[in-house]
């Protein structure tokens, strides 16, 4: 695992849509962008719970869970994760949100306080371009070294 | 129980009623009879298939948007102000996403936190959990039909309590709020649900109360071609009418070529028509229905007006009976109500300032719309030969077989091998057909019609066209030209 | 000096030149030969006859908005806001009403009042009060090209101080500036106060400096039909061209009418090359504007962006070279650069979504664009035979004998006898033609097409039917049906 | 003249855009609305200046002066018009002004506060039905008697 700062190949990121959200497109090209960009994706797709992610997360010794949620339920959907995260011994591992995480146009400051006080690393907000949270991703590891 | 494109006999359908009704609570409220009085003791004003069929008489486009919150007296507010400061000519009531899982339980918490926080915490209107007589508050606090939508696998419970609820219209379908809603929802099990939907709206049919019932047209919503949300309407259309469903309203989501936005609401008339006369429904009201852009949209306001505006003189061009309206806050969240009411107004300063123009009968238009036509065809028979007769079985096994297969859609049961992608003037055509069953000169020409962009962008053919295309409108185009 | 269509003598020329650079202190700052140096040195992309040359190659169309305000710092604050935040491809410095008026004192009046009370109280940029040295301001602290636009009938000043002050383009001409924009000001001084103007531009020209020059086409901007604007352009481009201008932008406001609006920029583009090769000026470059409705908005904003979507999407499917873009505070008032950047984002994102879409080749658009020009021919031609061989004669004759007329002119040197009204579909036709020289089949065609709305109104041709048409769009619709 | 309480076949309205204004076209139909409705015009048509309005207002012994201004400058065109007409012995006249009477999209209270400060009787917002503004005139006209 990546916290025992072994040599890695490749990143990997466990990817999912949270709760009951269907939005599907979304998903579809991150998983894209992220296998482009030379990083082992688990794609769960949509309507995935959090036990889903933690998982998968567990079983890929994943550095990162990205999930997403769209339809605007993002908020009751995540609360939580984190602690279950640390519950099952992966409480290191990064995770990062997108979407549109609320129901509602809101300010993003706001938005992503909210969110970072749920434990999230990083919050998105709509219309960020994969490659952009992909380097994120690249300097949050480096970083951990 | 096996799936069968047959009229649920009346024992079988009371049988499973009694299951439904026990779903929830609210369900206990509903008495047919007596919801059946109610329905007929409402005005006229609130009937959607009368007012869909003056529409088309007249030669209208109605005007509709999408809204719906957490609490009764909030929605009430809501409706309202649709209907007068957003001149909607008809009115929705859009349902949250834990009532189209049937997770009601997860919808009261909503409720409960809705109450506490003071704002909307779910993303539509829980129905169910609401119950007959809230509804019925609703229905009466506006004076313009009012229609439930929301994106519901298996929606029986909330047929049942919409319509004892004096709703006079009903969206979706078994495979239209299946394919795109759902994941792991069988195919067998949404039909079979839907055929239920169907029949309760035939019952009341019977007694008289015409309730209008109208699959999801846009399906993912995001670069559909125009035979494939065509295909799943006529079937959809036939499953309904077997069920005895008189009043319906078939739905196409713009694309964005005007050609091909206006051939597409005329050819789904035409080829869904057809069919149903074909199998003897020719007493079946056909209305048409045309969602403005789907899928994603710019988040500065001033340009998704554009978009809006695009839509609506699409929608008014085309002559569809009514519009479905999307705001300026689409790419950001569920909008406001003063949002609402703007996109509203935009689209119905375009619909009136065009109702006395039509743009269907142009040679352009023509051959598009037979093209789709001869697709559609294809498609719909296909799933009529694998059902071996049994529309209802020969739908399951299209969509096993991929001859009938939705872009984007997130359901394991579709086969999800179709990839499309716009050709020069941004029509939507096949990149990858999959496993539809395209004669050769059709699959030329959509080839070609690729190819032919290909060429303009000096690129090859291939899946980068696919994500330039999703993201084009959001950025300001509509064909994804590389930067 | 007696008015002819011929080039100007430089002689003649600089006598005038010294008279007009006198009629204010800042003409004493206009040195051509220093100004020439001065627009050699600006950037490409400051020139917007190279601007819309590219746009012609690549068959896109670019977004221009109207602003203006009193003072210096503002405009310039004003400009680059609408070029970052609005996106505008090209950029306008509209004039004030009192220099329009050739009102200079006034003018100043206005500018220290706007100091004085920190908000504009004029309602566009006193561009000769301010100067050369100011205008360059203006002109450098933007990247893309900036146009002056007005409705000053003589506009000889101005010209001299725009064009030493870096500005492009010059709108208006001796007919389009006057007949709408003046009561009491002679055809025969305004077209020659032109001459000087265009020769001016001709002079630059002859230096390698190319100047765009746009004769304003919506006129009064009220139901205007297109032959009579474009009689107007073709007058004005062929006096124009013999003063040796080389680059032309012709333009159109919109009527509503999708097919009428299509058929107007094609006819006017196909209008105006015929009688500029047949005069020898196969060397000119003609540029196309299609102006977004110009007459009465409706006052809410979200109804306007309706009716300014509608103008983008026609304007791009017409292939205009340039549209120019009106506001959603159009009913209102003069906007603010939000307003003005709303109205922008929403034209450039329908513009930039129908790039790739034309609509100009269809068989209605054709049969439309061909009367027009069959139209305009009738109009031209008269005012050619009028002025026996004398364009510039013969539009004053024109004008006198009412064989050309602007519907709802305020001057006294137009006949307004015209009245136009819209026909069942909206598009703009003659209710009463005067005294234009029309063939009986032009007028029957006119005729029919108002008596076929006449009876599905179930009411008389007749004066009413204008005022209803005039609110209209104000009111939601395009034609004025009775209610 | 009506203040001398004469008896009147027809209220009579002198009408004119201020200023350097060309705005033509609801002068038109102003016109045509006002004789349409029975009373006497005195059109001036565009670009009107306080003098000719003034003039007008006497020789044809007017109940009311109706200025339009659309184009901006109505603040500036219309100082001092009151003052004018009382010099030149028609101070009672009526004083109606309507259109877009001052630079920009403003409250119109506010526009109303100014222009009743400046001794206009009634002042009207754009897109003012003329029937409105009649009935005004014939209400106003009969409260004097
Ligand atoms: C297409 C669409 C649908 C389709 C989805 C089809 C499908 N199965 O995929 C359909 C029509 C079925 C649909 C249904 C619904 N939708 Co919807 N939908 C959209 C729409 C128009 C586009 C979404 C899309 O595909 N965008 C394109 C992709 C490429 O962008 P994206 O999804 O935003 O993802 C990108 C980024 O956000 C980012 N990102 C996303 N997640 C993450 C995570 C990380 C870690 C990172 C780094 C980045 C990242 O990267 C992605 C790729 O670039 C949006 C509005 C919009 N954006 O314009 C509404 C929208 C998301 N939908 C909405 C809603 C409410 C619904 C419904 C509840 C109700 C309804 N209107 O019917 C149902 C929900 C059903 C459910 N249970 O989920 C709301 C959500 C509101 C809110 N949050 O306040 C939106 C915003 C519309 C609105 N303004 O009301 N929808
Ligand atoms: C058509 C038009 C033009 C045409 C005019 C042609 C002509 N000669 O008539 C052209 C293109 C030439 C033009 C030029 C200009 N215009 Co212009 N024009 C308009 C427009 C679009 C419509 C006006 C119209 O005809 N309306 C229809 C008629 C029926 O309505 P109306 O004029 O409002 O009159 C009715 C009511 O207001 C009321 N009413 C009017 N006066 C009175 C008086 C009384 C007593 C009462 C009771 C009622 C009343 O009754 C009338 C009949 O119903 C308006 C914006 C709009 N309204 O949408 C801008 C507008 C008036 N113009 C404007 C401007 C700035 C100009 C220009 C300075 C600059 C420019 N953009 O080129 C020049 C001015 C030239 C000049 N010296 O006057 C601004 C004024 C801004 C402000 N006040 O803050 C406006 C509001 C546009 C804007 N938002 O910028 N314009």
């Amino acid at each position: 695992m990546a916290e025992a700062g072994q040599a890695r190949e490749a990143p990997r990121v466990v990817l999912g849509v949270i709760g009951a959200d269907v939005h599907a497109v979304g998903n579809r090209i991150l998983a894209y962008s992220l296998r482009n960009a030379g990083i082992e994706v688990e794609n769960l797709g949509v309507m995935v719970s959090q036990e889903e992610f933690i998982a998968a997360a567990v079983e890929t010794a994943a550095d990162a869970i990205w999930v997403s949620s769209l339809y605007g339920h993002g908020e009751i959907d995540c609360r939580g994760l984190r602690g279950r995260c640390t519950e099952a011994g992966i409480g290191r591992v990064l995770l990062y949100v997108g979407g549109n995480l609320v129901v509602g146009k809101t300010p993003f400051a706001d938005v992503e306080r909210r969110f970072r006080a749920m434990g999230f690393d990083r919050v998105y907000p709509p219309g960020t371009s994969p490659e952009a949270a992909v380097a994120d991703l690249r300097r949050d590891l480096e970083a951990r070294g | 129980m096996t799936l069968a494109n047959r009229r649920i006999p009346t024992d079988e359908f009371e049988r499973i009623r009694e299951e439904v009704l026990a779903q929830w609570p609210t369900g206990a409220d509903v008495d047919f009879a007596e919801a059946v009085a109610y329905q007929r003791g409402l005005p006229a004003s609130s009937r959607l298939a009368d007012r869909l069929a003056a529409a088309s008489r007249e030669g209208t486009t109605l005007v509709q948007p999408r809204a719906g919150v957490a609490l009764v007296d909030e929605l009430i507010a809501l409706l309202r102000y649709l209907e007068h400061e957003g001149e909607a000519d008809l009115l929705p009531t859009t349902i949250d996403s834990y009532t189209r899982q049937n997770a009601y339980g997860d919808a009261e918490k909503g409720i409960h936190e809705s109450r506490a926080e003071g704002r909307s915490m779910l993303n539509g209107f829980p129905a169910v959990n609401h119950g007959v007589r809230e509804c019925r508050r609703v229905v009466e606090a506006v004076s313009v039909p009012v229609q439930v939508r929301h994106g519901t696998p298996d929606a029986r419970l909330l047929a049942e309590i919409s319509y004892a609820g004096g709703f006079s219209g009903f969206e979706g379908g078994g495979i239209s709020y299946n394919i795109p809603y759902a994941k792991k929802a069988p195919l067998e099990r949404t039909i079979a649900d839907w055929q239920y939907v169907d029949r309760l709206t035939g019952l009341y049919e019977e007694q008289g109360i015409s309730l209008d019932r109208e699959p999801f047209g846009p399906l993912t919503g995001t670069l559909v071609p125009p035979c494939i949300s065509h295909a799943v309407a006529v079937i959809e259309a036939l499953l309904a009418a077997v069920q005895g469903v008189r009043h319906l309203t078939l739905g196409y989501g713009q694309c964005g070529n005007l050609v091909q936005d206006v051939a597409a609401i005329r050819s789904l008339r035409l080829v869904a028509e057809e069919y149903l006369d074909r199998y003897g429904f020719g007493d079946v009201h056909v209305s048409t229905v045309f969602h403005q852009w789907m899928g994603g949209f710019p988040q500065d306001e001033a340009k998704a007006f554009g978009v809006i505006g695009w839509g609506a003189a699409s929608a008014a061009l085309s002559g569809a009976t009514k519009v479905i309206v999307k705001t300026p806050h689409e790419a950001l969240g569920v909008p406001t109500k003063e949002a609402n009411g703007q996109g509203l107004r935009a689209t119905k300063q375009l619909v009136a300032m065009l109702r006395d123009q039509r743009m269907d009968e142009t040679a352009a238009v023509r051959e598009e719309s037979d093209r789709i036509v001869a697709e559609t065809r294809c498609l719909v028979d296909r799933a009529i030969a694998l059902g071996e007769g049994d529309l209802a079985v020969g739908a399951v096994r299209a969509f096993e077989a991929g001859t009938l297969d939705v872009p984007f859609a997130p359901s394991r049961f579709n086969a999800g091998k179709v990839l499309p992608a716009r050709d020069d003037r941004g029509a939507v055509r096949f990149l990858d057909p999959g496993a539809l069953p395209f004669p050769k000169d059709l699959l030329d020409f959509h080839r070609a019609c690729l190819e032919e962009r290909a060429r303009r962008e000096r690129r090859e053919v291939g899946f980068q066209m696919v994500i330039d295309d999703i993201y084009a409108i959001g950025k300001g185009r509509l064909v994804g030209r590389p930067r």
